[in-house]
């Protein structure tokens, strides 16, 4: 590192220091309460200030970016194949879903289309990657509540899902297995029978958190009509996915958005819950889990043969356009806003990212509430960092 | 064990005790204080039973504590009541709160 | 009176080994413990951020109420078990001495329900 | 008085020492990234179960804590926070660099606002490899690190010189 | 002390009633030494957390004096109702009206002396008079009383007053609530 | 039996260093039990998971492994604490622990102290912890502390009173507080005339057993009552500021309470160290009613963790309204109707 | 529960497929046409790609008076994101680019300023989508803004979920919003100085390293042509 950018480095933790004494002024009776960004309820690095009035909160303020790390500016220095490995990473749970809505943006600067059974794949991989996300979810909302064992099922199912995963992409994680024009591999040997038995795992998975979590009388208590958000405060504040179904609205990218993904040749259903609470938030993802696995395996058993790339250079230079384009990723709505100039390299990408909007109605949702009700609320709008900060 | 020293013993409390109410302005000290002179008293009640071998003193130090239980409730009750109102529980200036 | 006292000095045998329990184990720390002091350690944690505000804050005026509550019936129990215990000689009288007591303090309660002072408001 | 400290503890002594710090190595529960998921598959997942080694994934405070992963990417923001968090953990305490981001930056090395590796701002024991390092890799790291915590000369750990960040 | 000592180290069988009055009288003299030393750190520490706990170990002292007495149901109410209640309210009542933690110092000087010269002044006024009325009488309880006594006690002689406890403590509670109620 | 005989006859300076012993014993063997066969070893196996395996076989020696480790923590405590406070705070708890092992008796012969307002006593040396975790949440000035602190100190003074009523109903039921002799009447009791089991309260006092069993859990702060350290709210609650030994006392404050109040549980409702079929007068007691008594402790215990893994944590709000408005009432009711079955029967 | 069937049935057909032949929008022009009339001189110009999506451009005095219009007369109530665009060429030329030891000999700095579809002559261009959840509408709309370091009134009137948006353009890009509730840093610290989204921000790691770049591999017979992105993560 030279001197330059060692003296801005060192020059930016001394302000942050005094960042981090950020003081809402107010001195009123109240406690202010720093839940984060060193907090467990947090997933991670999420601060939340609460003004409190004996255990009642008078008002809320994330301060986020201690996971800010600059994809909007790194993706203007990469080749568009470089930045699926960047993008991967802005949804750590299901990475695979993060690369599609880039990808099919490219693709349509790119005026190429990717073949059937890419599609397939790729939709396939795409709900296994929401499977494998939101079934942490539904362990760890649990664990919010303070019942300690849903996590541990959580966490065993969920890796015979990254099983899968693994053995098509050879990426547990983040599989940066999506290319422009297709995929990168075909799905190997037994695959197909392997995942319909982790499949019958998860929906027995689901069976469980029915009658551990959904059925318990304490989570019930804890979870209904807290956090309520009506279908359009939460449409102003841009919230989507589960979070807006669960308040009664009707709306799913993979039903209605129509790009490139095979949802609609599938039979399943969107599932809505009226409440808008925290257990509807629940509830709708439990159902949701349910409702990806029996598209997976349909896909399993409709999967088309032929190629899996289409034609695309070498070397990827996008026309010059702009385009915007949005899946609905576990956590919501995705979508990324490209601007290219005919390089290398985006000229911009705008990351829509479906956390960031999906927390920005904290400060509301969580005025007047108690301290044990932060948790429930934060835990079932379920956000990750990565998603808010980018 | 002779009776003096367990009477001289609660009368030295409740001194005590009176000490702290005339001194303290905190109400919530001079409710502590009230305990101190209400102790003394039960001492002063345990011992005549045991010197009379007599229950009554003993049942009577059980009723003083239950009367002290629903003065202390009562007492703080108040006190936060003049929290509320003045933002301190100095009672020197309660004086001033007319009406 | 002697076994009587004698069990009493159990008693508080037992609180001084309970003290002298952790004293013990204190005492072995502090033989074998390090120390680091840094100025950033005696900071209190506050997820990692710089406190704010007063530390010693206002409770919530509900913890009181249910303190209260909790004293009064608290006497109530010590003035109910040796009614308990002796149940059967005072027989029905006894009884219903004691149902007037309970009966009278459970109208506190109701009391307390019916202000809605059970809910946390 | 610390005999820890300046070393005047009987050798079998130390080593009993040694080894219960080695299997009880209670490891702050606090994730930073991506790799926080494998690490918390690490703790959590009964796959990897990191209990077994004597790891004891309680704490939520740092005071009760003796080990902590820097799971993920560190930035200039968070920077000052994980340097308060080792600093408010009780000696002896030990860092794991969990992934490429807290190694050196990974992925986000030319970035405006990633600090390029957590070692720039605490002092770290191991580092795990990856991005995100499979749980078995943190396993790997935990068990190194439980194998140099057996062998460990305390006196040499103490009187080391601190690291200093200006 | 030493008697005392010796006379726990002899066997099993019932003490003589001397040994088991030095024994009383040195325990007596410890509790009584550490009742006096924490009320008077109790009336004048300037933290009331502080305070609390000091009445806390004046409380505990004088359920050793009931032990001491004989009387073991008082003693063990003592701890029941005002260490695990009674002490549990005041800390309430102080957490919920902080910034009081603070000195109290100024034109107390003067009404210090006062309260001190009155409070020596009982002291010698009631000490004479205890001296002078009861002076040799001896405290010679042969048994503790039980719970059966009290009981019997309450419900035989005292059934009016127990009753009337029932009275107060529901008014009580009505009261405070009434006063403590935070809308109105 | 011999030597039995001979142990009740040493002096009293004997029996009390004998006993002193055998207290340290009491409170420290469960603790260590619970923690290593519930905490570690159950809640492992419940969440298919096998808990430590590496420090001795099956991990049986992590316990002296986080002992050793916590003693060489460093000791530290906020600068803005209120030092005094913070030090003396597990002084307190482990005092109230000591003080409610005392009433426990695991034998005819064996027991610490035998008075005669045993139940009384054991219940009002179990709230003196709540001051101990007052002056914890207090002393630590940090926000997170002293909301633990005091939730805590709101719950457990609102379990206290079901706890002591729902004991009430075994009070009537055997007629005296002594605890030893309640033991004895449940070892003498008669079913309907039918003495073949005793007469466990369990079986009549049912509802009390579950009154107790919900009280005990929340002063456990167990969950589904772990808010006043719920972490994923308030980090360690009235805990988080202690490191090193100081934690570890609290830590085994709460598990040896947990482990005492089981038994006591077990004293009051399952016949204590009494077995079914056998002279409960006899010495045999003396050398195995420990042993039945640590089985019944962990029984109870059982079915404490077992809620503890499976259930999520209640909010404060609903705590208190549960025990105001559920379990109070019932235990009064509890009373009233043993009250009067005594009366007519 | 709510079923999928009572959803409204003007949903759009698969776009990639309508793609081929040259098809009329109805709904989207329709609804060019009658923003442009609310609108009047203040809209500028539009852009529809059929049964895809559609922009419009407006100046910045209209930037609020056209969310009012999206929010009440279109419905549009969904929130979808704001966010901005710096057309200035990056003075860096180059330099900060991935492609810098692969450059081709047409690929040269650039020095014009050069818009998207919908055009513009200002540096900043504020971007910002809307979309109507009934019938899935969605419009993107832009602004040219003013100066270096441009105001425009904020959006949180009609879009609550905007707050965080137009902090987060305000710090990336140094444009600030009128009567913004709490116009304040987002992500970056307090002093962070700069704003790292605009194309004068210089990447300094960069500078004092130069990114490898894309490996140029020489492709083996029979080799996907797909695999050049491998480098991102051994620094």
């Amino acid at each position: 590192m030279n001197l330059e950018a060692s003296t801005q480095q060192l020059s930016y933790i001394a302000n942050q220091a005094s960042d981090a004494r950020v003081n809402i002024e107010l001195e009123t009776e109240g406690m202010t309460l720093n839940l984060g960004p060193q907090h467990p309820a947090t997933h991670g690095t999420l601060r939340i200030i609460v003004r409190l009035d004996g255990e009642q909160v008078v008002s809320a303020e994330p301060v986020m970016g201690y996971m800010h790390r600059g994809y909007e500016k790194l993706t203007e220095v990469r080749t568009y194949p470089q930045v699926t490995t960047l993008v991967n990473r802005i949804d750590w749970l299901g990475s695979f879903a993060n690369e599609v809505p880039f990808i099919l943006a490219a693709e349509r600067l790119m005026e190429v289309e990717a073949p059937p059974r890419a599609q397939w794949i790729r939709t396939a991989l795409f709900e296994l990657s929401r499977i494998a996300n939101v079934v942490l979810f539904l362990g760890d909302m649990a664990v919010q509540l303070g019942a300690t064992t849903p996590v541990f099922y959580a966490f065993r199912d969920r890796e015979f899902v990254l099983n899968q995963i693994e053995s098509v992409t050879g990426g547990r994680f983040h599989p940066n297995f999506d290319r422009i024009g297709g995929i990168k591999d075909d799905l190997p040997k037994g695959w197909i029978q392997e995942t319909k038995d982790v499949l019958s795992r998860i929906h027995s998975f689901c069976d469980e958190m029915e009658d551990l979590v959904v059925g318990n009388e304490i989570f019930q208590t804890r979870t209904r009509g807290i956090g309520i958000i009506p279908a359009d405060t939460g449409l102003a504040y841009g919230l989507s996915g589960a979070n807006i179904r669960s308040s009664g609205v009707d709306w799913d990218l993979r039903r209605d958005g129509g790009v490139g993904l095979i949802h609609d040749q599938l039979d399943w259903k969107v599932w809505t819950h009226p409440d808008g609470d925290s257990f509807a938030r629940y509830w709708v993802r439990l159902q949701e889990v349910r409702e990806s696995c029996k598209m997976v395996s349909q896909i399993l058993d409709g999967i088309p043969s032929g190629p899996i790339m289409a034609k695309v250079p070498r070397i990827i230079k996008v026309p010059p356009g702009e385009a915007y384009v949005e899946t609905e990723n576990p956590l919501g709505i995705m979508g990324y806003y490209i601007i290219s100039k005919g390089d290398l390299v985006p000229y911009r990408v705008k990351i829509r990212s479906a956390s960031f909007n999906n927390v920005s109605i904290t400060p509301w949702v969580l005025k007047g509430v108690y301290v044990p009700d932060v948790i429930s609320i934060l835990a079932s709008l379920y956000f990750i960092l990565g998603d808010i900060d980018r | 064990m002779l009776l003096n020293q367990f009477l001289i013993l609660s009368a030295v409390l409740f001194c005590i005790g009176v000490y702290g109410v005339l001194t303290r302005r905190n109400g919530v000290m001079v409710l502590m204080s009230i305990e101190l002179i209400l102790n003394s008293v039960n001492i002063n009640l345990v011992a005549f039973a045991a010197f009379r071998e007599a229950i009554p003193g003993e049942v009577f130090a059980l009723f003083v504590i239950a009367v002290a239980a629903a003065e202390v409730g009562v007492g703080l009750a108040m006190v936060l009541l003049l929290y509320r109102n003045r933002r301190n529980i100095d009672l020197a200036g309660i004086d001033s709160m007319k009406g | 009176m002697s076994e009587f006292l004698r069990n009493w000095l159990t008693v508080l045998i037992f609180g001084g080994v309970g003290i002298l329990l952790v004293s013990v184990f204190l005492g072995l720390g502090s033989l074998l413990r390090p120390s680091r002091d840094t100025p950033q350690k005696r900071i209190n944690y506050e997820s990692g951020v710089d406190p704010q505000g007063d530390m010693w804050s206002q409770a919530n005026i509900r913890y009181y109420v249910f303190a209260l509550m909790f004293v009064l019936f608290d006497v109530e129990a010590v003035f109910i078990f040796p009614w308990a215990a002796r149940l059967e000689v005072y027989g029905l009288f006894g009884l219903v001495e004691m149902f007037i007591f309970i009966f009278i303090l459970a109208l506190g309660l109701l009391y307390a329900w019916r202000k809605r002072l059970l809910r946390w408001v | 008085m610390g005999l820890v400290e300046n070393g005047k503890l009987p050798g079998p002594l130390t080593k009993l020492l040694n080894i219960s710090r080695k299997y009880s190595l209670w490891v702050y529960q606090w994730g930073l990234a991506c790799c926080a998921i494998e690490m918390g598959a690490a703790f959590a997942s009964p796959r990897y179960d990191v209990m077994r080694l004597g790891v004891i994934p309680f704490p939520a405070s740092p005071r009760q804590a003796d080990l902590v992963v820097i799971s993920g990417t560190v930035t200039d923001k968070m920077a000052p926070a994980v340097r308060r968090l080792y600093e408010q953990m009780p000696e002896p305490k030990y860092v794991i660099s969990m992934g490429s981001c807290a190694n050196c930056g990974g992925p986000y090395w030319d970035s405006y606002s990633v600090t390029k590796g957590v070692d720039q701002i605490i002092p770290v024991d191991v580092y795990v490899p990856g991005c995100p390092p499979r749980p078995e890799a943190l396993l790997e790291g935990i068990v190194l690190l439980q194998e140099r915590i057996a062998s460990e000369d305390m006196t040499d750990r103490w009187n080391r010189d601190p690291i200093v960040v200006t | 002390m030493t008697g005392f000592f010796l006379s726990q180290i002899q066997g099993l069988d019932p003490l003589t009633s001397d040994e088991v009055l030095v024994a009383q009288n040195v325990f007596f003299g410890l509790i009584a030494l550490v009742m006096i030393l924490a009320a008077l750190k109790m009336v004048t520490t300037e933290n009331i957390v502080h305070a609390a706990l000091y009445l806390v170990i004046v409380l505990a002292g004088a359920a050793g004096m009931f032990i001491l007495l004989g009387a073991e149901f008082v003693a063990v109410t003592q701890i029941l109702v005002y260490i695990g209640a009674i002490i549990v309210l005041f800390l309430f009542g102080i957490m919920l009206t902080k910034g009081s933690f603070g000195t109290e110092e100024g034109e107390l000087r003067e009404r210090n002396r006062m309260a001190i010269l009155v409070s020596v002044l009982i002291v010698a006024v009631t000490s004479g008079s205890f001296i002078d009325s009861f002076r040799d009488a001896e405290l010679n309880r042969q048994a503790p009383s039980t719970t059966a006594d009290i009981g019997d006690s309450i419900f035989g002689q005292f059934i009016i007053p127990f009753e009337a406890i029932s009275v107060l403590l529901l008014a009580a509670l009505i009261g405070s609530v009434v006063i403590a109620r935070r809308d109105q | 039996m011999t030597v039995f005989n001979l142990a009740i006859e040493l002096a009293y300076w004997q029996q009390t260093v004998i006993r002193s012993i055998l207290g340290l014993v009491a409170v420290l063997l469960p603790a260590g039990t619970l923690v290593y066969l519930y905490l570690f070893k159950m809640m492992s196996f419940m969440q298919s998971r096998l808990g430590p395996m590496e420090a001795g076989p099956y991990g049986s020696l992590q316990l002296l492994a986080e002992v050793g480790k916590f003693l060489q923590k460093e000791d530290l405590f906020p600068r803005a604490a209120d030092r005094v406070v913070f030090k003396a705070a597990p002084f307190v708890v482990l005092a109230s622990t000591f003080l409610l092992v005392l009433v426990l008796p695991a034998g005819p012969d064996a027991w610490f102290i035998n008075i005669d307002t045993g139940v009384f006593l054991a219940l009002a040396v179990s709230s003196i912890s709540v001051i101990g975790i007052l002056m914890a949440g207090w002393g630590s000035a940090s926000k997170y502390s002293l909301i633990g602190g005091l939730r805590a100190a709101g719950q457990l003074v609102a379990y206290e009173l079901p706890l002591v009523l729902a004991v009430m109903g075994v009070v009537i039921q055997a007629g005296t507080l002594n605890v030893q002799e309640i033991v004895l009447a449940q070892a003498n009791g008669e079913i309907f005339g039918w003495g073949g089991i005793g007469n466990p309260f369990i079986i009549t006092q049912f509802l009390g057993f579950v009154i107790f069993l919900i009280a005990i859990q929340a002063e456990l702060t167990q969950p589904p009552f772990d808010m006043p350290v719920a972490e994923s709210e308030i980090v360690t609650g009235y805990l988080t500021e202690y490191t090193g030994m100081r934690f570890l006392l609290f830590f085994i404050g709460e598990f040896a309470t947990a482990g005492i109040f089981s038994a006591l549980a077990a004293t009051f409702f399952l016949g204590g160290w009494y077995i079914p079929g056998l002279d409960p007068t006899s010495n045999l007691f003396n050398l195995i009613g420990p042993l039945v008594l640590v089985g019944k402790m962990l029984l109870v215990s059982f079915l404490i963790f077992w809620f503890r893994f499976t259930y999520p944590r209640f909010r404060e709000d609903q705590l208190q309204q549960l025990a105001w408005k559920v379990l109070v009432p019932l235990s009064l009711l509890n009373i009233v109707a043993t009250g009067v079955l005594k009366v007519v029967f | 529960m709510s079923s999928p069937d009572t959803k409204a049935e003007e949903i759009v057909e698969d776009p990639i497929e309508s793609q081929e032949e040259l098809i009329i929008d109805e709904t989207r022009n329709a609804f060019v046409t009658s923003i442009a009339t609310d609108l009047g001189s203040d809209f500028i110009d539009s852009h529809v790609v059929p049964e895809i999506d559609v922009w419009i451009r407006v100046t910045q005095e209209a930037w609020l008076e056209t969310a009012k219009i999206l929010f009440e007369k279109h419905e549009m109530s969904f929130f979808n994101f704001l966010s901005a665009i710096d057309w200035m060429p990056s003075p860096f030329g180059r330099e900060m680019d991935a492609a810098i030891d692969n450059l081709d000999d047409e690929v040269s700095v650039e020095t014009e300023m050069e818009w998207g579809i919908t055009g513009g002559e200002k540096r900043f261009q504020l971007l910002a989508r809307v979309h109507n959840p009934v019938t899935n509408l969605g419009v993107n709309v832009k602004a040219d803004l003013e100066g270096d370091f441009p105001e425009v009134e904020t959006w949180t009137p009609v879009y609550p979920g905007a707050n965080w948006h137009e902090r987060e353009v305000m710090e990336m890009f140094g444009i600030s919003f009128k009567n913004h509730p709490n116009m304040v840093n987002l992500y970056l610290p307090t002093e962070f100085e700069g704003h790292p989204l605009r194309k004068d921000f210089p990447l300094l790691s960069r500078r004092a390293k130069p990114w490898p770049g894309i490996v140029d591999v020489e492709l083996m017979p029979g080799e996907d042509d797909d695999d050049t992105e491998e480098s991102g993560e051994e620094t």
